[in-house]
C-alpha cells in the first residue's frame, strides 16, 4: 500500500516535472520522456532519481538563461545591435529620470507583452491555426498592455506621465515590442525563453536609455557647436555608442 | 593699471598651472616608450607616427579655423598633438600612412571637434579613432611584424621603409603574425591547448621587453611603467583608474587562470601584452572622459578591466582595451551623476550629519 | 583634559598650498605712528546685522571713543568716534565693497587733540558676572575681526546659552600675505591670552585651545611662553594648509568631527573667536575702549613698504597707501582682505572698516589672470575643494543656467574660499560663478516671497472689495425696502384718509 | 473554419481586453492633472495677462497641454522658466528670452492730481493716498504690471528701474568665455 502510493507520488511529480521542463525548455522533453516511469514498472528503484533530473535540467537551463540574459541585453543589444526602438531612443533620451521612467515602462510591457504573445500564440493561434493573424493579434495585445501601463502610471506619477507624454502611447509601435514577440515565435523559444528573452531586451533597452541619456545631458553642458548641436550630435553619439557595442560581438552566439 | 569697469571675483592669486604643462608632461611621460618602438621596428614606425602626428594637429588646425577659433593659441595646448601621438602608439607600426591619416581625422574631427574642441567630447578620441579603424579596415589594422632589435640588418632600410609606409607591403603573409593575444584566440578556436601552442613563440621576457609583434607603442613595459608612476610623482595622473583597471585584469586572469591554465592566459601574460600598460596608465587616464572622483575612478578603471578581459578572453576582438574604453566612456556621465564625493556636514546622501557633542 | 580631542584623527580635506607672501612684513613690527587724518569716514554699518543708528547730528563735537551710534536689533553693533572731533556729514559715501555703491556713513573732523572720553573700566573681568562681559563686549563694537565681522557680543551669549565647553582660538591666518594676527601674536602676547581668558570667564567654557599654522613659528613660542601660567589655555600648531583657517576646517582637524550642515559649532559646545577678536575683548575690558582703531596687513608687490599699521576705523584705504607707498601704475588689482578671499575694489577712496585686515596693492605677475580656457575636467578643483563639492558640474551648469541643478550638486555648501579657482588651469573664475548663482538665488528667493506675498495683497484687495460691493448692495436693499416702507405708509396713510 | 474561429477567437479577445481595460480605467481614475496645480503655484499669480492668456491658471493649463512655451511669463523672468521646464521635463531655449528689467512705479508728486483712478487699479494696493490727495507708490508691493500707467490722466505715474543699493546689489555672470579674443 504505501510502496503504490509512494509510486504514485514519484508519478505525480514527473507528470509535473514534465509540465515543468515543458515550459522551461521544450527541447529537453524527450530526454525525460524517454524515462519508464510507469507507478508499476518500479523505475525509482532502477535508479532514475527524479529530484537528480531535475536538479540537473534546471541547473543546466539556469546558465542557458544567464547567458541568454546578458546575451539579449549586452551582446545583441535590442538598440544598439538591432537597431529596434530607436523612436525612443532618440526620442526620451534627453533627460536621465525620464530615460529611467522610459525604460522602466518598457520593460514592464516588453515583459508583459512577451509573455502575453507566448500564450497567445500557444493557446490560441496554434491551436486554432490561425497564426496569419499574429501580427494582429499581438498588437492587440501589446496596446492593451500599453494602455494599462498608461493607466497606471498616470495614477503613480503624474509628473513622469507628463514628461513621457506622446512616447508612452507610442510604446505600442515601438518596433522593440512587437520585435520581441515575433522573434520568439520566430526563435521557438519556451515560455520561460519567451519572458527571458523580453526582459533581457527590455533590459537593454533600459540600460542603452539610461546611458545614452547621461551622454546627452553631459551634452547640454558642452558648447557643441551650433552646426551639431541638439539632434545631429546625439546621432553621432548614438552611432559612437554602437562603435562600442559592437566589441561585444562574438560573446553570445 | 586698474581696470575699475571689470569686477573681478575673488581669489586674486593663482597657482602655476596650465592644460599645456599638463599635456607637456603626459608627451614628455610617452617619449620613452615611443623612441624605443621606433628603434625596434625601424623606419616605417617613424613615418607612421610623424605622419598621424602631423595629420592630427592639421585637423585640428582645420577644425579650429572653421570654428572661428585662434588656431595659433589653441593648438599650442599640444591636445591634438597628445591625441595624434596615442594613435600613433596604438597602430601597427607597418600600417600604411593612410590609416594615420583617417585616423587622426577620426579622432580630432568625429571624437573631438564635432562635440565642440578640448574638454567638450564625451568618448577618447584616441580610442574612438582606433576602435573605428579596427572594425573598417580590420586587415591593416591587425597586420602585425615582428620587431628587430635595434636598427638590425632585419629592419627594413629607408627606401624599403619609405614604400612600405605610402605604397605597401608586397610579402605581408611571409613577415606578418598574429600578437600574442590574437595567437592564443586562433590556437583556442582550433582546440590547440595553451601552453603548448605558446611554446617557443612568445615567452616572457619577451613579452615585458616589447620584443614581440604588437603596436608601436605598447612596446617596453618598464618604460611605460617608469613613465606612468613619473606621471603619477608629478600628479598628472592618480593612481585609482591605472590601479584598480591593472588590479581587476590581474585578479580575473589569475583566477581562471587557476581554474583552467590550458584556455586561460597567465596574468602576467595579461599584463604584458594588449597595450594593458599604455591602456591603463595613458588613456584610462584622460581627464575628460573619465569620472571625477577617486570612487568614480575605481569604478571606472574595474569596468575597463572586466570589459577588457571578458573581451580578450571570449569575444571577437583579442585587442578589445579600445572597444573597453570606449564603452567605460559611455557610462562616465553616469559614474559622475551617481558618485559623488561627501560634502562637509553631510553623510553620503546629502543629508546632514547628526550633531556629536 | 584634551582627552576628547586626542581620540580623533586629525583630517585634512581638499586646500591648496598657496604661495605665501608672508615674509614681506611678518618680520617687521607693527607700525603705529600713522598721521592721524584729517577726516575719518565712518561707515554706520561695519558688521553682519542691522546698521547702527547714529546718535549724533552734524556739527556735534565728539570725543574720542564717544558712541556716535547706537546698535539696534538683536545683531548689530554700535559704532565709536575713532578720534576727537567734529562731525562733518552723516550721509551716502563709497562702501568698501566691490561695487563701491554708497553706504550711510558718519564723517568726522579730527581736531588733532585725540581727547579721550572718560571710561570705567572694570577692576577684575575675571570675577565678574558672565552677562556683564557680554554687555561691555557688545558696547564697545567688537566684532569678529577675521573678516566675518559678526557681532561678538552675539556669539558669546548665544555660547553661553549653548553651554559651549571649549573656546576656540582662530588664528590660523591661512590666507597669503596677511600677518597682522601673527604679529599682533608676537608683539602682545600676554595681552591677547588675557583677552582669551576673560572670553573663557564670559563663556563660562571649561577650556580654550589657540589653533595656529606651523609657519608661525616666532607666533607659537610667544603665545606658548605667555599660555605658560594657565592650564586651561592650550597653544597647538596646525599644518599650513589654506583654508585651515575655515572655522570648520579647522573644527574637523582638531577634532575630527564635523560640523553638520546647517547646525554651528556652538551644537557642539565649541565656539570660535579670531585672535585679533580676543586681544580687542582685553582691551575693551581692561580699559574700557572700544574698538575704533586695527592693525592692518599692507602688502603686495606694488607696496614699497609693506607693513602692518595701526589705523583708526574711518581712514581712507588711499591715505594708508600713500603712507606706505604704492605704485599705482603698478598695481592691477587692489584687495581688501586676503588674495584668496578679500573683495577687489574698484578705486581706494574707501574707508578701512573693522572688518579690514589687509589692503593689497597687487601687480599682474600676482593675480595671473590667464585666459580664460574650456573645461578639460581635470580635477584638480575637486581634490582642492575643502567641502567636499565637485566645482566643475558646478560650474558647467551655472554656465547653461541650470542653477537648480548646480544646487544639487552642493552650490549652498560652497563657502567661496576660493582653492578650486587657484588650482584651475584653465583659468576658469570658478567662485565668480558660484557668487553669481549665489545671489541669484537670493534673488529668486525674494521673488518668490515677493510673488506669494503679491498673491496674498491681491487675494485682499479682492476680499475687500467683495465685502465693500456687499455691503453696497445691503445698504441698496435697505434704502428700498425703506423707500417701499415709506411708500406703502404713504398709500395706507392716503387711504386712511380716503376712506375717513 | 478557420475564419470563422479566426473572426471569433479576435472578437473576443479583443472584446476580454477592453473589458479588463474598462474595469482598469475605472479604478485608476484620476481627477485632474496636479501638474497643472504646481504649475499654477508656481507662475507669479498676479494676473497681469502679459502671457496673452487671461490668467495665471489658463496659462499654467496651456503650459500643461504643450500649447505655451516654458518662456511664456515676462515679470517671473528665466528663473521661471527654469522651473518650469524642470517641472515639465522639457529643454529650454534661454536666448530669445529678454531678462525683465526690474521696474519699479512711481509717482511724479508734482503732477498728482490725486483722482485715485491708479490705486483702484492697482491689484496689489501698493499705491496709497486718498482723494484729493497725492499719491505714492510702496515699492515693495509694486509688481510693475504697469496698470496704473495705463488709468493715470496726467501721465504722473512712470516706471522706473529700481535703484541698485549694497543691499540688492548681485555679481554679474562671468561673461562667455570668447576665446577669439585671445589671438596674440
Amino acid at each position: 500500500m504505501i510502496m503504490v502510493q509512494d509510486g504514485w507520488q514519484v508519478y505525480y511529480k514527473l507528470i509535473l516535472m514534465e509540465r515543468v521542463t515543458f515550459l522551461v525548455m521544450p527541447n529537453r522533453l524527450s530526454r525525460l520522456t524517454t524515462v519508464g516511469h510507469h507507478p508499476a514498472s518500479g523505475s525509482v528503484k532502477n535508479g532514475i532519481n527524479p529530484a537528480f533530473l531535475l536538479e540537473k535540467t534546471v541547473r543546466a537551463a539556469m546558465s542557458d538563461y544567464l547567458l541568454l540574459l546578458l546575451g539579449t541585453a549586452l551582446v545583441n543589444n535590442v538598440v544598439l545591435v538591432k537597431f529596434l526602438g530607436l523612436c525612443p531612443f532618440m526620442g526620451v533620451s534627453n533627460k536621465l529620470d525620464s530615460a529611467l521612467g522610459m525604460g522602466l515602462a518598457t520593460t514592464f510591457v516588453l515583459t508583459l507583452a512577451a509573455v502575453a504573445s507566448w500564450l497567445l500564440e500557444h493557446l490560441l493561434l496554434a491551436p486554432l491555426h490561425i497564426e496569419f493573424l499574429r501580427i494582429l493579434a499581438f498588437i492587440l495585445v501589446i496596446a492593451a498592455v500599453v494602455q494599462f501601463t498608461e493607466l497606471v502610471m498616470r495614477k503613480t506619477s503624474p509628473v513622469l506621465y507628463q514628461i513621457l507624454g506622446v512616447f508612452l502611447p507610442l510604446i505600442t509601435t515601438n518596433c522593440a515590442v512587437l520585435g520581441v514577440a515575433l522573434l520568439n515565435v520566430q526563435q521557438q523559444h519556451s515560455f520561460i525563453q519567451s519572458m527571458l528573452f523580453g526582459f533581457g531586451s527590455a533590459a537593454g533597452f533600459t540600460l542603452v536609455m539610461v546611458i545614452f541619456a547621461g551622454l546627452r545631458e553631459r551634452l547640454t553642458l558642452m558648447a557643441v557647436p551650433r552646426l551639431f548641436a541638439g539632434s545631429p550630435i546625439a546621432f553621432i553619439t548614438a552611432g559612437i555608442l554602437s562603435l562600442a557595442f559592437m566589441g561585444f560581438a562574438g560573446l553570445y552566439k | 593699471m586698474m581696470n575699475r569697469a571689470k569686477l573681478n571675483s575673488s581669489p586674486h592669486a593663482k597657482a602655476d598651472s596650465a592644460v599645456s604643462v599638463i599635456m607637456r608632461q603626459v608627451l614628455m611621460a610617452l617619449g620613452p616608450a615611443t623612441l624605443f618602438g621606433i628603434c625596434i621596428y625601424g623606419w616605417p614606425a617613424l613615418f607612421l607616427f610623424i605622419i598621424t602626428v602631423t595629420a592630427a594637429v592639421m585637423f585640428e588646425a582645420w577644425c579650429l579655423r572653421l570654428a572661428g577659433k585662434p588656431v595659433k593659441a589653441t593648438l599650442q595646448d599640444y591636445s591634438a598633438v597628445l591625441t595624434g601621438w596615442l594613435i600613433a602608439m596604438t597602430l601597427p607600426p607597418y600600417a600604411p600612412w593612410w590609416i594615420g591619416v583617417v585616423g587622426a581625422g577620426l579622432a580630432i574631427v568625429v571624437g573631438k571637434h564635432v562635440y565642440g574642441g578640448l574638454g567638450q567630447n564625451l568618448f577618447n578620441p584616441a580610442m574612438l579613432a582606433r576602435v573605428g579603424l579596427l572594425i573598417a579596415f580590420p586587415v591593416e589594422m591587425t597586420t602585425w611584424v615582428q620587431p628587430h632589435p635595434w636598427f638590425s640588418s632585419a629592419l627594413p632600410g629607408f627606401v624599403e621603409s619609405l614604400r612600405i609606409t605610402f605604397i605597401g607591403m608586397d610579402n605581408i603573409d611571409a613577415v606578418s603574425g598574429a600578437t600574442l593575444l590574437g595567437h592564443v584566440k586562433t590556437e583556442l578556436s582550433q582546440n590547440h591547448l595553451l601552453p603548448h601552442s605558446l611554446d617557443g613563440l612568445f615567452d616572457m621576457a619577451n613579452v615585458w621587453l616589447g620584443l614581440m609583434r604588437g603596436s608601436l607603442g605598447e612596446g617596453c613595459l618598464p618604460l611605460l611603467l617608469v613613465s606612468g608612476f613619473w606621471l603619477l610623482n608629478k600628479g598628472v595622473i592618480r593612481w585609482y583608474t591605472p590601479i584598480s583597471l591593472l588590479g581587476t585584469v590581474f585578479m580575473l586572469a589569475t583566477m581562471f587562470n587557476i581554474y583552467d591554465p590550458e584556455h586561460y592566459l597567465s596574468p602576467l601574460l595579461h599584463l604584458g601584452s594588449g597595450a594593458l600598460i599604455l591602456t591603463s596608465f595613458f588613456i584610462a587616464t584622460d581627464y575628460v572622459t573619465s569620472p571625477q572622483t577617486p570612487f568614480g575612478q575605481i569604478i571606472f578603471g574595474c569596468g575597463c578591466g572586466v570589459l577588457i578581459f571578458v573581451i580578450r578572453t571570449w569575444g571577437s576582438y583579442p585587442e578589445g582595451a579600445g572597444f573597453a574604453v570606449l564603452l567605460m566612456n559611455s557610462v562616465t556621465p553616469l559614474i559622475d551623476h551617481y558618485i559623488r564625493p561627501r560634502i562637509y556636514g553631510r553623510d553620503h546622501k546629502g543629508k546632514p550629519l547628526e550633531v556629536v557633542d | 583634559m584634551l582627552s576628547f580631542f586626542k581620540k580623533a584623527k586629525p583630517t585634512i580635506r581638499g586646500g591648496v598650498h598657496a604661495t605665501e607672501h608672508k615674509s614681506e612684513t611678518s618680520g617687521k613690527p607693527i607700525v603705529y605712528s600713522f598721521p592721524l587724518p584729517a577726516k575719518l569716514y565712518i561707515p554706520l554699518q561695519q558688521h553682519v546685522g542691522k546698521p547702527a543708528e547714529p546718535l549724533i547730528k552734524v556739527g556735534d563735537h565728539v570725543l574720542k571713543g564717544q558712541l556716535l551710534a547706537y546698535s539696534q536689533g538683536a545683531i548689530s553693533a554700535p559704532v565709536h568716534a575713532p578720534t576727537s572731533g567734529i562731525i562733518v556729514d552723516v550721509s551716502e559715501y563709497p562702501a568698501p565693497h566691490p561695487s563701491a555703491l554708497p553706504i550711510r556713513t558718519v564723517v568726522l573732523a579730527s581736531d588733532g587733540q585725540e581727547k579721550w572720553q572718560k571710561f570705567s573700566p572694570v577692576n577684575d573681568p575675571l570675577t565678574i558676572d558672565p552677562e556683564e562681559i557680554s554687555l561691555r563686549v557688545g558696547a564697545a563694537g567688537i566684532v569678529g575681526l577675521g573678516g566675518a565681522t559678526f557681532p561678538s557680543a552675539v556669539k558669546l551669549s548665544q555660547g553661553r546659552k549653548n553651554k559651549v565647553h571649549t573656546l576656540l582660538i582662530n588664528a590660523g591666518e591661512c590666507e597669503p600675505y596677511l600677518t597682522c594676527d601673527d604679529r599682533l601674536m608676537q608683539e602682545r602676547p600676554e595681552k591677547i591670552i588675557d583677552g582669551v581668558r576673560i572670553m573663557l570667564h564670559g563663556l563660562g567654557a571649561t577650556q580654550a585651545i589657540i589653533a595656529l599654522e606651523d609657519n608661525k613659528e616666532q607666533a607659537f613660542l610667544a603665545m606658548q611662553t605667555a599660555a605658560q601660567p594657565y592650564p586651561n589655555v592650550t597653544v597647538m600648531q596646525v599644518p599650513t594648509r589654506y583654508p585651515m583657517g575655515w572655522d570648520r576646517q579647522m573644527i574637523r582637524y582638531i577634532t575630527g568631527k564635523e560640523v553638520p550642515a546647517g547646525s554651528r559649532s556652538t551644537d557642539m559646545g565649541i565656539l570660535l573667536h579670531n585672535v585679533g577678536t580676543a586681544y580687542a575683548v582685553h582691551k575693551a575690558l581692561r580699559t574700557g575702549q572700544p574698538l575704533i582703531s586695527r592693525v592692518v596687513t599692507i602688502s603686495g608687490s606694488a607696496v614699497k613698504n609693506p607693513m602692518n599699521v595701526e589705523v583708526p576705523i574711518g581712514t581712507l584705504i588711499s591715505e594708508v597707501l600713500d603712507f606706505c607707498g604704492v605704485d599705482l601704475e603698478k598695481t592691477q588689482r587692489l584687495v581688501m582682505g586676503g588674495p584668496m578671499m578679500g573683495e577687489a575694489l574698484p578705486h581706494p577712496a574707501v574707508p578701512i572698516v573693522k572688518g579690514t585686515s589687509g589692503i593689497l596693492a597687487l601687480a599682474e605677475n600676482e593675480i595671473k589672470t590667464g585666459t580664460e580656457q574650456a573645461c578639460i575636467r581635470c580635477g584638480s578643483c575637486v581634490s582642492a575643494c575643502p567641502a567636499g563639492l565637485l566645482p566643475l558640474e558646478m560650474m558647467s551648469r551655472i554656465k547653461n543656467n541650470q542653477l537648480d541643478a548646480a544646487v544639487g550638486f552642493g552650490l549652498k555648501d560652497c563657502i567661496s574660499c576660493g582653492s578650486c579657482s587657484y588650482v584651475c588651469p584653465s583659468n576658469i573664475p570658478l567662485v565668480h560663478y558660484f557668487k553669481y548663482a549665489s545671489g541669484e538665488l537670493i534673488a529668486r528667493q525674494q521673488a518668490q516671497h515677493k510673488t506669494e506675498q503679491t498673491k496674498r495683497l491681491m487675494h485682499d484687495k479682492q476680499a475687500r472689495l467683495e465685502r465693500i460691493r456687499l455691503q453696497q448692495e445691503e445698504e441698496m436693499r435697505q434704502m428700498q425696502m425703506e423707500k417701499q416702507q415709506r411708500e406703502l405708509a404713504k398709500a395706507q396713510a392716503a387711504e386712511a384718509e380716503i376712506t375717513s | 473554419m478557420i475564419v470563422l474561429s479566426a473572426i471569433v477567437s479576435l472578437t473576443l479577445l479583443g472584446l476580454v481586453l477592453g473589458l479588463l481595460l474598462g474595469i482598469a480605467a475605472k479604478y485608476l481614475k484620476v481627477e485632474s492633472s496636479p501638474v497643472i496645480d504646481e504649475l499654477e503655484a508656481l507662475l507669479p499669480g498676479s494676473q497681469c495677462g502679459q502671457c496673452g492668456f487671461p490668467g495665471c491658471r489658463p496659462a499654467a493649463e496651456a503650459l500643461a497641454a504643450g500649447e505655451a512655451p516654458a518662456t511664456l511669463c515676462p515679470p517671473g523672468g528665466s528663473a521661471l522658466a527654469e522651473q518650469i521646464a524642470t517641472l515639465l521635463g522639457i529643454s529650454l531655449d534661454l536666448s530669445d528670452m529678454a531678462e525683465p528689467e526690474a521696474l519699479v512705479a512711481r509717482v511724479d508728486e508734482d503732477n498728482c492730481t490725486g483722482c485715485t483712478r491708479c490705486f483702484k487699479v492697482c491689484p496689489t494696493d501698493a499705491i496709497v493716498g486718498a482723494p484729493k490727495q497725492i499719491h505714492a507708490v510702496v515699492a515693495d508691493a509694486c509688481i510693475a504690471c504697469q496698470k496704473c500707467i495705463a488709468v493715470c490722466p496726467t501721465e504722473c505715474l512712470q516706471m522706473h528701474p529700481v535703484e541698485v543699493t549694497l543691499r540688492n546689489w548681485r555679481w554679474t555672470k562671468p561673461p562667455r568665455m570668447r576665446s577669439s579674443e585671445a589671438v596674440c
